[in-house]
């Protein structure tokens, strides 16, 4: 059964790329996360349009179009700009970049959503008391609030979590050898797809439930020195 | 939580992410060159179980490099993405048994053919379906996606067939043998060594006449560069009548057919 | 942008929209019958009642669509019932109906959970008092708690109507020609992505708003009870 | 069953009560509570918290299930076993549901149904429960409403009333039962101090008007003024119970002379 026809260690490969691009995604959807939330917060007119026209635009397109949109037209925008500003040489978009990017990009806007409303979480008094024992603003926010942001964000951040990952089976549509590609050409070779296509919904299931496992902990943890009610 | 993104960045990166994100800056030259290859058409480019890309278009790729002694890269890619990749510049060549058309020169450049086979539909024995409009009327029939083939049962069966179009060959054969689809229509060797003769493609058969009228199906299958890259076209053309000369190709064919697949 | 691309076009979107809209509507329609009955069901505290249903909760919402599409339409082809049972039921063979089922199934999982949290958040007080009117288990379920809890669930069950439009979209994987499958036609034949996929986005983002705009008026009859009261 | 001499007792009470134990988990919060009540009557149970007081009132419409004991209501006993993990149940669902309609109750946090409006609420039961026809529901609903003093807020929701108004719908709630006795379950205690009175009026009203109630409640001047028996509960039985006259005036139990000087808690 673990073996799969000989596929087994090819779909395993598979799981690792998929884990890969869900962390890398998550890194840039965490930072574009963070930056969307605090130009909605800034009070800037330009910060507030960009950052609510992208959310709309996240909310408004599915995550396919979007993926084959940058996987297809961002290669040739990328292309056509380089020369522009003198870079003669190509620049390779590749899919792991491409995917990452795209599900970074979808997610960011959701990650904003959630940081958004973590920030307005925080009591107004602590970050008033960082500025009163004379730290500056940077320091209020690296020090005070993203700290204490996380823990009203970690529910939400949780929930993205868990739709980013199986948001990952979509790159194996432009190409990127995740499991559930790697499941499709098994099938394609052998012409037995339910096997494949079993095993990678067996791994997502298990990669589900250690998350929502580590999610369950990490509430506990970062909920230390909070009374519980 | 800043460790925790620390960490999380780390072991993406060498859980495998690494090897794909150095920026490729080479000079042209030559001595380097990354083809594109499609990976899901056997006999001509398959995969293997370990993941290894093998097939007839893999083959003729390694022979085609080894004799302009350039070092290679396959790069596999899905095939309605295949022209925009090179146009991107994803690789500097497609080898995967795409064929020559007017349509196609539009975006990018043409080697001379490599091979050349006409296309034709696949049935169930004991269907009965023959090549007509009156037969074919209300059948439907599988196809991959932006081939020449896709190209010309929209044209000329559009209105009488219902077309449904797939991202690779072997979708195509999966939906045939679970029965619904009636028809296949590709490239008369893919199916004939990639489905008719497996196990799955047993009581399935060829039907109708060959199809190789050029406005559709083209000159051959070439290798397909972009534009701008003539001194590449000129070095893939030479190292194709070369391997042609000195035996490699015939090796190659010999491997997989045992027929003429070069053509005319 | 080349725009003749998409007038020339239009009537691929336009059909594709059209088999979005069913797609999307059948399978939330259909979701949304069975998850009322699911939800219930995994609300009790019996577990060979609430069990299954959790079962089937956690192992839909747990894995990808696509995966679960790929797995009824690849995975039940392959199976030689199905194949023999197509022969005679030819609407097996279209890959519509197995699209249908998975997008279905899908919906009622999420469908489900969102009900459920809304059920156990329903205020006990209420109930207590609609037993003491003499109120049957059956009709306190019907007259006050699903009828607050739907109203309690309709910001997220819209969320989840959105979700699922986005989901739709991998029908285009399986040969159906929604608006994806549009985009990706037109894309190959003119290698114009731009000019495909920006107008399929299009496309879903007119569909969006719509959903938005009708769940916004439904909330305005459905939430009355929660606006803030008027100052008059 | 039928056939004890308080059975028989019982047919001429709009309810009885005998010996109601009640236990949660290993804490027994009820230790044989009885109580009876002729039609008209209004019986005041005062007692600190924890004195079960309110349990003894969620007991009598089966809110909970007491581990003994027997409930008649109009002389009919309500049939209870005890199930298989040793839990108490109602034998039949069908006659709990059925006496519930005669037991009309008001609940301390009024509990209405937030998603409907004032007029629903009030005819919600009716309607499904009774079967009444809908334009007489809304007649008498407006009726009562009238009577409660809130008629013009009829079509409103229950989030825009203040808690006073609230406790008037669920009283006209109640009302529209038709109860043979109405139980209410500490009234008054939710609401702010200067909306206590418009509450306690309109209770004041129904027992005027001959109604049959229970009353749990914390107001002393109220059941001295109003009930026509006064029940004290402490640590789950009857510590004092009389005419209110006698009890306020007299009171034999120490405890209850403690209560009423405000030095128990």
């Amino acid at each position: 059964m673990l073996d799969l026809q000989g596929y087994g260690p090819s779909i395993l490969d598979g799981a690792r790329l998929t884990v890969a691009v869900a962390l890398v995604s998550l890194a840039i959807a965490m930072l574009l996360g963070l930056i969307t939330a605090l130009a909605k917060l800034s009070g800037m007119r330009a910060a507030v349009i960009a950052a609510t026209v992208y959310t709309t635009i996240i909310r408004g397109v599915p995550d396919l179009v979007l993926m084959l949109l940058i996987f297809f037209g961002g290669q040739v925008l990328v292309n056509d700009l380089a020369p522009m500003v003198g870079y003669d040489e190509y620049v390779d978009i590749n899919p792991f970049i491409a995917g990452c990017l795209t599900i970074g990009f979808i997610f960011g806007a959701y990650m904003g959503e959630t940081f958004r409303g973590a920030i307005l979480a925080v009591p107004v008094g602590l970050l008033e008391a960082g500025a009163a024992y004379g730290m500056s603003r940077g320091q209020v926010l690296i020090r005070i609030l993203i700290p204490q942001m996380m823990r009203h964000a970690l529910p939400g951040f949780g929930n993205n979590w868990l739709v980013l990952m199986k948001t990952t089976a979509l790159v194996s549509v432009i190409g990127l050898e995740d499991m559930v590609r790697k499941a499709g050409l098994a099938a394609g070779a052998t012409r037995e797809p339910f096997p494949f296509y079993f095993a990678v919904g067996i791994l997502f299931l298990a990669f589900t439930t250690l998350s929502v496992l580590a999610l369950r902990w990490a509430e506990k943890h970062y909920s230390a020195g909070v009374r519980q009610v | 939580m800043k460790k925790l993104f620390v960490a999380a960045v780390a072991a993406a990166f060498t859980l495998g992410a690494a090897p794909f994100i150095a920026a490729d800056v080479e000079a042209k030259d030559w001595t380097k060159i990354r083809i594109g290859v499609e990976g899901a058409y056997p006999p001509f480019s398959e995969t293997t179980p370990s993941g290894e890309l093998k097939g007839f278009d893999i083959d003729i790729a390694n022979a085609l490099c080894a004799e302009i002694k350039a070092e290679c890269t396959l790069v596999a890619q899905d095939w309605d993405g295949i022209i925009p990749a090179l146009m991107a510049k994803k690789y500097d060549a497609i080898v995967a048994s795409m064929s020559i058309t007017e349509e196609r020169k539009k975006k990018v450049a043409f080697t001379n053919k490599y091979y050349q086979t006409p296309a034709k539909f696949v049935r169930k024995e004991g269907s009965g379906i023959e090549i007509n409009k009156d037969s074919l009327k209300g059948k439907s029939v599988g196809v991959q996606r932006a081939t020449i083939h896709d190209n010309f049962l929209t044209e000329e069966f559009g209105d009488i067939l219902e077309i449904k179009r797939y991202g690779t060959q072997d979708e195509a054969y999966l939906d045939m043998t679970a029965g619904r689809i009636d028809l296949l229509l590709a490239d008369s060797v893919a199916l004939n060594d990639g489905f008719l003769k497996t196990d799955a493609g047993k009581g399935y058969e060829f039907v109708g006449p060959d199809f190789s009228d050029p406005k559709y199906f083209g000159d051959g299958a070439g290798i397909a560069i972009r534009k701008s890259d003539e001194d590449l076209q000129a070095k893939l053309n030479d190292a194709i009548a070369a391997i042609r000369a000195n035996g490699t190709y015939k090796a190659i064919q010999d491997k997989y057919f045992d027929f003429n697949i070069y053509g005319e | 942008m080349d725009f003749s691309i998409i007038t020339e076009n239009i009537s691929e979107y336009i059909d594709g929209t059209w088999l979005t809209i069913q797609l999307v509507g059948m399978s939330l329609l259909i979701g949304l019958v069975l998850s009322v009955p699911f939800a219930v069901m995994r609300s009790t505290n019996r577990i060979f009642i609430s069990g299954p249903v959790w079962l089937f909760t956690y192992c839909f919402r747990g894995t990808p669509l696509l995966v679960q599409m790929f797995l009824f339409y690849y995975g039940l082809g392959q199976l030689e019932f199905i194949k023999e049972l197509s022969q005679s039921w030819t609407f097996l063979q279209n890959a519509y109906w197995y699209a249908l089922f998975a997008f279905t199934l899908n919906t009622a999982a999420y469908t489900t959970e969102i009900i459920r949290g809304a059920i156990v958040a329903t205020p006990y007080g209420e109930i207590e008092a609609a037993r003491a009117c003499g109120m049957s288990r059956s009709l306190v379920l019907r007259r006050v708690v699903l009828p607050s809890a739907f109203r309690r669930a309709l910001p997220a069950y819209s969320n989840e109507v959105i979700f699922m439009l986005h989901g739709s979209a991998l029908a285009s994987l399986i040969t159906l020609v929604d608006i994806t499958g549009a985009a990706r036609i037109i894309n190959s034949r003119y290698y114009s992505p731009y000019e495909a996929f920006l107008t399929a986005a299009a496309f879903y983002m007119a569909l969006t708003f719509l959903i938005v705009w009708g769940f916004r008026q439904l909330e305005k009859c459905w939430h009355a009870h929660l606006k803030p009261r008027e100052t008059n | 069953m039928h056939e004890t001499a308080s059975g028989r007792a019982a047919e001429h009470h709009a309810l009885v009560c005998e010996d109601i134990h009640k236990s949660f988990g290993t804490l027994e919060v009820l230790k044989g509570v009885s109580l009876s009540a002729h039609k008209g009557d209004v019986i005041a149970m005062l007692g600190s918290s924890g004195s079960g007081k309110s349990t003894f009132l969620r007991c009598i419409n089966l809110l909970e299930t007491p581990n003994s004991g027997q409930v008649f209501v109009g002389g009919e006993l309500i049939r209870m076993a005890t199930d298989k993990r040793g839990e108490p149940q109602a034998v039949d669902r069908r006659q709990v549901e059925r006496l519930r309609t005669r037991l009309a109750m008001v609940f301390q946090s009024f509990n209405l149904w937030s998603h409907m409006t004032v007029l629903q609420n009030v005819i919600e039961a009716p309607v499904h429960v009774l079967k009444k026809p809908k334009r007489e529901a809304i007649e008498q609903a407006e009726a009562l409403l009238e009577k409660v003093g809130i008629r013009a807020r009829k079509n409103d929701y229950p989030a825009h009333l203040s808690g006073g108004q609230q406790q008037r719908v669920a009283i006209a709630r109640a009302l529209a039962m038709d109860p043979d006795v109405m139980l209410f379950d500490e009234p008054t205690s939710a609401l702010d101090p200067e909306l206590v009175n418009e509450v306690l009026k309109v209770i004041k009203d129904l027992a005027e008007e001959g109604r049959t109630m229970i009353v749990v409640t914390h107001e002393m001047g109220f059941a001295r003024e109003v009930s026509t028996e006064t029940v004290f509960l402490h640590e789950g039985r009857v510590e004092e119970a009389g005419p209110p006259q006698e009890v306020f005036e007299h009171p034999k139990s120490e405890r209850f002379q403690q209560f009423l000087a405000g030095t128990l808690k």
